[in-house]
């Protein structure tokens, strides 16, 4: 009777999925609480990759003590920011001081909730369980990411501003500056993408990336990058300079501001940045992902069905090089554990193969996943590689070049379409 | 009507609440800074009230403008002009009680107003459910395309206006 | 199904409580908070309306609040840095003089 | 030409305005250039425009350049026409306009403000030219006006000396008068037919019934208004006193404006109204009486007058009356003709007074003066012939067309022999006054101190009109020359068609009392002839005898030497009463007590009213906020408790 009473009322699409049925709702809440659980892993693992790759690239070895190969490296981390003191500074104003952590990360990880991670439902117990938290028919799934990104601000300025000292409350003042700047240029340059697409949804984003029926399957040639080569510029540029990463990361410039922003934040506190500033690269990534690179969707024609197997092909070599490689560590731990963890992506590798179905449901999520790694690691590589911008160059760069090229992209993509309107029709 | 607990109810009495605390709040805040928070709380829940109505989209704009660019100026400002506590002098002899009388006066005369509309309004209501990004698109961009324009103009101005108080004079 | 008059009650509410402050706050920026606390509310009664009627210009009415409402802020707050540049103060019972 | 006829006034007004303009900064040479060329194109234009006039043949030439005032079935254009009369007037303005311009050049060359001077000058012929040319009173009333003003630009010229100012103001205002007639002639005229220019206004009077002597109808008074307005710009009776004075001006100012066009714009106006006044007999025996009157009147002034312009200014007067006897009597042509003459050799007794004047370095007392007729000898001559002509000598200018008014007079029917008397009597006093004035100045011994004075003839730009003005003086009336042997009148022939059939029918009388007019003419001379002995006897053979004689008769003599006493009169009956009004009324107790008192009473009350509301802005921005508040309180009020208000609000906002 409840979804006769919601529904009756109309207009409230948006919210039903909080309570369309109490097993839905209890659906949502365990899909918050994994999502929760994989995204802080895989914070953590990405601050292990990011010391191993920039240490690679400074020809160092990164963290191998903790664990083989470092691996236990984050767990070591999280115990210590969970165990040191956290001092609250003199003089601070309290309430703020300590909403803004939690601001910074409640945001973060909720942006997360609006991506979709694959299209076909998992059926479990009679329900049709999808792959992300968002309803299927959120209208305004973009908007809301920018939305709550750009709530984000508030995380870090007021920070700064609660901080009582002066290197955070320029560090805040910089970064609220920064991210208000950036914001524009971001919306925009995605601008051209939803014209193509034509509606905010995520979901029908991507699907308008895939081929249409009756159309030659183009596999990666339909996705958005191509046309909106300029728009992902600015849009990966923006986003960069969003999260605070190098080379845009004044608000934490060591050597001016110490630490920026969060230099009067010690332990968990400190932790919930951290988190939400990786957290936010993953969903930036997925973004960027959906946007240009066609989210779940495969380089390949789906008629290619040999690729369909790639999965596979890339999971058994890795696990059996792990078990290998696991042999031969040094530690005990490592004799043991490496190849355990070997078998078993040697395994999954080998059921995918087995179980067709399985595998057909794996494509998209290896495809997303496979791409926000990409991305992942294009943000560690710049990080290691690129010198860090000065301020007045951020916000030309910001005002001067961004914004006036993501315009010009709205412009011509418009222009394009109107004239595919007018002539491309027959 | 309707006054059987649905969750939308639910949902508008909470979010209500919200709002009307924020409100109160932003009144009883000492500090600007906590007195802007509460009015982002406020902005917040009146967005979860659009989407709440089915307007997606404003409820979109109200947190992306509203809430992550207007008040982030504002707190921006504060920052900058590290603004402290509000002192409570009371140099007006307007700003006392009878402020206050005319305050209950207005809040009376619009509860009156409503009063008397609410029936008529109500009568009209139980719409379907109406796409309203598409929709509102289709009206800004035919029916208001001039007052729309004339916002972007209005915005050039005020963007020269903001420029040219903000800057320092030379000395 | 909410009803139409709970929103517009709640934006009369809204309404009044930025009234009020907008007349018993001392600090400009309070004060400015107020005024868009009051637009708000016009904004929510807005919306209400345009639900209840099923036409949509109440909502593009908000949209052109909103954006007046920014060019309002962005110029108001430059106004306001001046006054705190050359007053030494945020109180607005202290700025009452045209000239220094 | 005809149909640029605009150009013509166009002309002077440009020089006025470029002289005005950016003279202050130019040497005389250049204001010369500007001023005497402006004038002289403008009267190449007149000629050009006469001469197509008589080209086309046609009665009256009209044409309606543009509408100025329109309201209702009213209508002011600026109209211009050109007929016979016109033609003449515009002649003689321009051209002897001109001709003064030239002797100005050397007149006023040491003078400062000598571009103002001309600045005024061309200003003046505009308007003059805008007068004549007038198709329509109220654009004549213009032109009249703007020579008014003229006028007192240039007797106020040396606006440092006191005399000369008082007597700008006096000619103003005394003018004033006349105009306040003139204006209220015009409103009559256009309630009586409904328009106002000549055309219209004529036609329709022809049809009129002509108003019985004695018999005040709207005519007549109409009339009368008109010929008072006449009166005081043309200085008849009563209101002549302001000529006498406005001799304070330069004198080339004299010769144009005060005797050879401005004044005979009275003149003018009555001969352009010949239509009205013939229809009105009343008005004409005033006008002719009036004329008469002033003519006697202003030469027994003369006859003891020291000041050579002064003798001249009276002189002027009484030969203005002579043209309004002659109006009066209905022999307009005969008037005009007067009044060209009269422009001529009174234009050129003027300038060469002003020669005078210049030689004994502004030197004005006849008493000082004597024996300049060998010094200054083209001076000399060129004036004699103008005295001549006005003393009505046979073969010069004057004689004819005063002998045609004499006739004229002798001949009207209603107390033609008195005004005829009269009449002659003034060509008697005028012979002897001029001859007064010749022999006081040019024989005898010199009178002056020959040491400090040294005279000398003036330069040629000064001589050069005089000369012309001479020649014209003894020319100029020998379009009538024909009468004496029968022969038709030219003159009179020629303005015919401009001044009526009325003409005509004289001029087929004319040949009836043919005989008549010879003798009226021998009489004429006679009379001239005496007074020239009488004044060459008391001035000439035996100068004490002047003396004696002043003596033997103390009072006439002391009576005409202070000019009958009018202006004390004026000063007592008018003036006196009118000051002390206005100074005790209108001053004190009106503008000071009443009006004054009102505004400051209003100014204090504001101010205090402001100073009790001034609290309310006490810059305290909360209590306006407050206020802000009330308003929209009030604003609510209005649609809760009158919901149609809002109604009609939101109305008007759709």
């Amino acid at each position: 009777m409840h979804h006769d009473g919601i529904l009756a009322g109309g207009g409230h699409l948006t919210v039903h999925f909080l309570f369309a049925t109490r097993d839905e709702l209890f659906i949502t809440i365990a899909k918050i609480a994994i999502l929760l659980f994989i995204v802080l892993t895989v914070n953590a693992y990405l601050t292990w990759f990011e010391r191993k790759v920039v240490a690679h690239i400074q020809s160092r070895w990164g963290p191998h003590r903790v664990g083989p190969h470092g691996l236990l490296q984050p767990l070591a981390d999280g115990v210590k920011f969970f165990f040191k003191e956290d001092p609250t500074p003199a003089g601070v104003d309290k309430f703020v001081y300590f909403l803004a952590p939690l601001l910074a990360l409640a945001l973060a990880l909720t942006s997360i909730a609006i991506i979709p991670f694959g299209p076909e439902p998992l059926h479990l117990f009679g329900h049709d369980i999808y792959l992300g938290i968002a309803p299927l028919d959120l209208n305004i799934g973009i908007l809301a990411l920018f939305a709550i990104t750009a709530l984000g601000v508030y995380g870090v300025a007021l920070a700064g501003w609660a901080s009582n000292s002066k290197y955070p409350l320029l560090g805040g003042l910089r970064s609220s500056a920064q991210m208000i700047s950036y914001e524009l240029a971001l919306t925009l340059s995605v601008v051209g993408v939803l014209l193509m697409a034509g509606t905010f949804n995520l979901r029908d984003i991507i699907n308008a990336q895939a081929p249409l029926a009756g159309h030659p399957d183009r596999g990666i040639i339909g996705w958005n990058i191509w046309p909106q080569i300029l728009g992902f510029f600015c849009f990966f540029t923006a986003a960069v300079a969003e999260t605070n990463r190098v080379p845009f990361d004044l608000p934490e410039a060591e050597q001016e501001l110490v630490a920026g922003f969060n230099t009067e934040y010690a332990s968990f506190k400190f932790a919930m940045f951290f988190i939400a500033e990786y957290t936010s690269m993953i969903t930036i990534s997925c973004l960027a992902t959906i946007m240009f690179f066609g989210g779940w969707l495969s380089p390949f024609p789906v008629s290619w069905t040999l690729t369909h197997y790639l999965p596979s092909v890339i999971l058994i070599p890795f696990g059996l090089w792990v078990v290998l490689d696991g042999f031969r560590y040094e530690t005990v731990l490592g004799r043991v554990v490496l190849p355990a963890v070997g078998t078993v992506v040697t395994a999954l590798g080998l059921g995918f193969i087995v179980f067709p179905h399985a595998n057909a449901f794996i494509q998209a999520p290896f495809w997303f996943l496979s791409k926000v790694l990409l991305f992942l690691f294009v943000y560690v590589w710049m990080r290691g590689t690129l010198p860090r911008f000065r301020y007045d160059q951020l916000m030309a760069l910001g005002w001067k070049l961004l914004l006036p090229l993501s315009i010009v992209n709205v412009a011509l993509t418009s222009f394009l379409i109107l004239a595919k309107m007018q002539w491309g029709a027959k | 009507m309707g006054c059987e607990m649905t969750e939308p109810l639910l949902v508008f009495f909470v979010l209500a609440a919200l709002a009307v605390i924020g409100a109160v709040s932003l009144i009883l805040q000492k500090h600007p800074i906590h007195s802007a928070l509460s009015l982002i709380v406020v902005m917040v829940a009146l967005a979860g009230l659009y989407l709440l109505m089915g307007a997606e989209f404003v409820a979109a704009v109200q947190i992306i403008v509203y809430g992550g660019a207007i008040m982030v100026l504002f707190v921006f400002v504060i920052m900058l002009l590290n603004a402290g506590a509000e002192e409570r002098t009371s140099l007006s002899k307007m700003a006392g009680p009878p402020g206050l009388l005319l305050v209950a006066a207005l809040a009376a005369f619009v509860a009156a107003t409503i009063a008397r509309s609410g029936a008529s309004v109500q009568a009209a209501a139980e719409t379907g459910a109406l796409s309203s990004t598409r929709g509102i698109s289709e009206m800004i961009f035919k029916d208001f395309v001039y007052p729309f324009e004339l916002t972007s103009f209005l915005v050039l101005v005020a963007i020269l206006g903001a420029t040219v108080l903000a800057q320092r004079e030379k000395s | 199904m909410v009803p139409t008059n709970y929103y517009v009650i709640l934006s009369a509410i809204l309404f009044g409580l930025g009234v009020f402050a907008f007349i018993f706050k001392r600090n400009v920026i309070t004060i400015f908070m107020s005024i868009e606390l009051m637009l708000n509310a016009v904004n929510l009664a807005f919306v209400a309306f345009s639900q209840a009627l099923g036409k949509l210009d109440g909502q593009v009415f908000v949209l052109f609040v909103i954006v007046v409402a920014a060019a309002e802020a962005a110029v108001g707050l430059g106004i306001i840095i001046l006054i705190a540049r050359n007053r030494q103060t945020l109180n607005v019972e202290r700025v009452d003089l045209l000239k220094l | 030409m005809l149909a640029y006829l605009w150009i013509v006034p166009l002309l002077p007004l440009l020089g006025s305005a470029i002289n005005g303009i950016f003279g202050a900064k130019w040497p005389n040479k250049i204001v010369n250039l500007v001023s005497i060329g402006s004038t002289g194109l403008s009267f190449l234009c007149a000629l050009e425009a006469g001469r197509e006039f008589f080209g086309s043949g046609q009665a009256l030439f009209r044409k309606e350049f543009f509408t100025w005032i329109s309201a209702g079935n009213f209508r002011a254009g600026f109209d211009l026409q050109v007929d016979q009369l016109t033609v003449v007037m515009m002649l003689v303005v321009t051209g002897v306009g001109w001709l003064i311009h030239i002797y100005s050049t050397g007149y006023m060359a040491h003078e400062g403000g000598y571009y103002r001077f001309f600045s005024y000058l061309n200003l003046f012929m505009f308007f003059m030219l805008i007068l004549v040319l007038a198709a329509n009173y109220v654009l004549l009333f213009v032109g009249w006006e703007g020579v008014g003003l003229s006028s007192y630009l240039l007797i106020g010229f040396w606006f440092l000396k006191k005399s000369a100012a008082d007597a700008g103001k006096k000619a103003f205002i005394v003018n004033r008068i006349g105009d306040f007639g003139f204006m209220l002639g015009m409103f009559l005229l256009f309630r009586a037919f409904g328009a106002l220019d000549f055309q219209t206004v004529f036609t329709k009077a022809g049809t009129w019934p002509a108003e019985p002597m004695g018999h005040f109808g709207t005519l007549t008074i109409a009339c009368l208004l008109l010929f008072m307005g006449a009166a005081g710009k043309s200085a008849q009776l009563p209101l002549y006193v302001w000529l006498p004075d406005a001799m304070e001006g330069p004198t080339p100012v004299s010769a144009l404006i005060h005797a050879a066009t401005m004044v005979t714009a009275g003149v003018y106006v009555v001969a352009r109204s010949h239509v009205l006044f013939s229809h009105s007999p009343t008005a004409m025996l005033v006008v002719a009486i009036v004329g008469c009157a002033t003519a006697f009147f202003a030469a027994t002034i003369g006859l003891v007058q020291t000041d050579i312009k002064k003798v001249l200014a009276y002189s002027t007067v009484s030969q203005l009356g002579y043209m309004f006897l002659a109006c009066g009597v209905g022999a307009f042509t005969a008037g005009i003709f007067h009044l060209m003459t009269h422009a001529f050799f009174k234009a050129l007794l003027f300038l060469a007074a002003g020669s005078v004047i210049h030689a004994l370095g502004g030197e004005q007392e006849m008493p000082r003066m004597g024996g300049l007729g060998k010094k200054i000898r083209w001076t000399y001559y060129t004036m004699l012939t103008a005295t001549l002509a006005i003393a009505g000598i046979p073969l010069f200018a004057g004689f004819f067309s005063k002998d045609a008014i004499l006739f004229a007079a002798f001949q009207s029917p209603t107390g033609g022999r008195i005004l005829y008397a009269f009449g002659l009597l003034t060509a008697l006093l005028t012979a002897f006054y001029m001859f007064r004035l010749i022999f006081l100045t040019f024989t005898g011994k010199p009178r002056y101190d020959e040491k400090t004075v040294h005279v000398h003839e003036s330069p040629w730009s000064m001589l050069g009109p005089l000369a012309v003005l001479a020649v014209l003086s003894v020319i100029g009336g020998w379009f009538a020359l024909p009468t004496f042997y029968q022969g038709p009148d030219h003159f009179a022939n020629f303005l015919g068609p401009a001044l009526g059939a009325r003409e005509a029918a004289e001029a087929g009388a004319q040949a009836a009392a043919h005989s008549l007019e010879l003798i009226l003419a021998g009489v004429a001379v006679l009379a001239a002839t005496i007074g020239f002995v009488v004044a060459y006897r008391l001035y000439v053979s035996r100068p004490r005898k002047a003396d004696e004689l002043a003596q033997s008769m103390k009072r006439a003599y002391t009576v005409l030497l202070n000019k009958y006493y009018v202006d004390e009169l004026y000063a007592a009956a008018v003036v006196r009463p009118l000051l002390w009004l206005s100074t005790n009324v209108f001053w004190k107790a009106t503008d000071v007590a009443g009006i004054d008192g009102t505004v400051n009473g209003i100014a204090h009350g504001t101010a205090t009213i402001g100073d009790g509301v001034r609290h309310s802005q006490s810059g305290n921005t909360r209590s306006y906020a407050v206020w802000v508040v009330a308003g929209a309180i009030i604003v609510l009020a209005a649609i809760f408790f009158w919901p149609s208000a809002s109604k009609i609000a939101v109305g008007l906002v759709h």
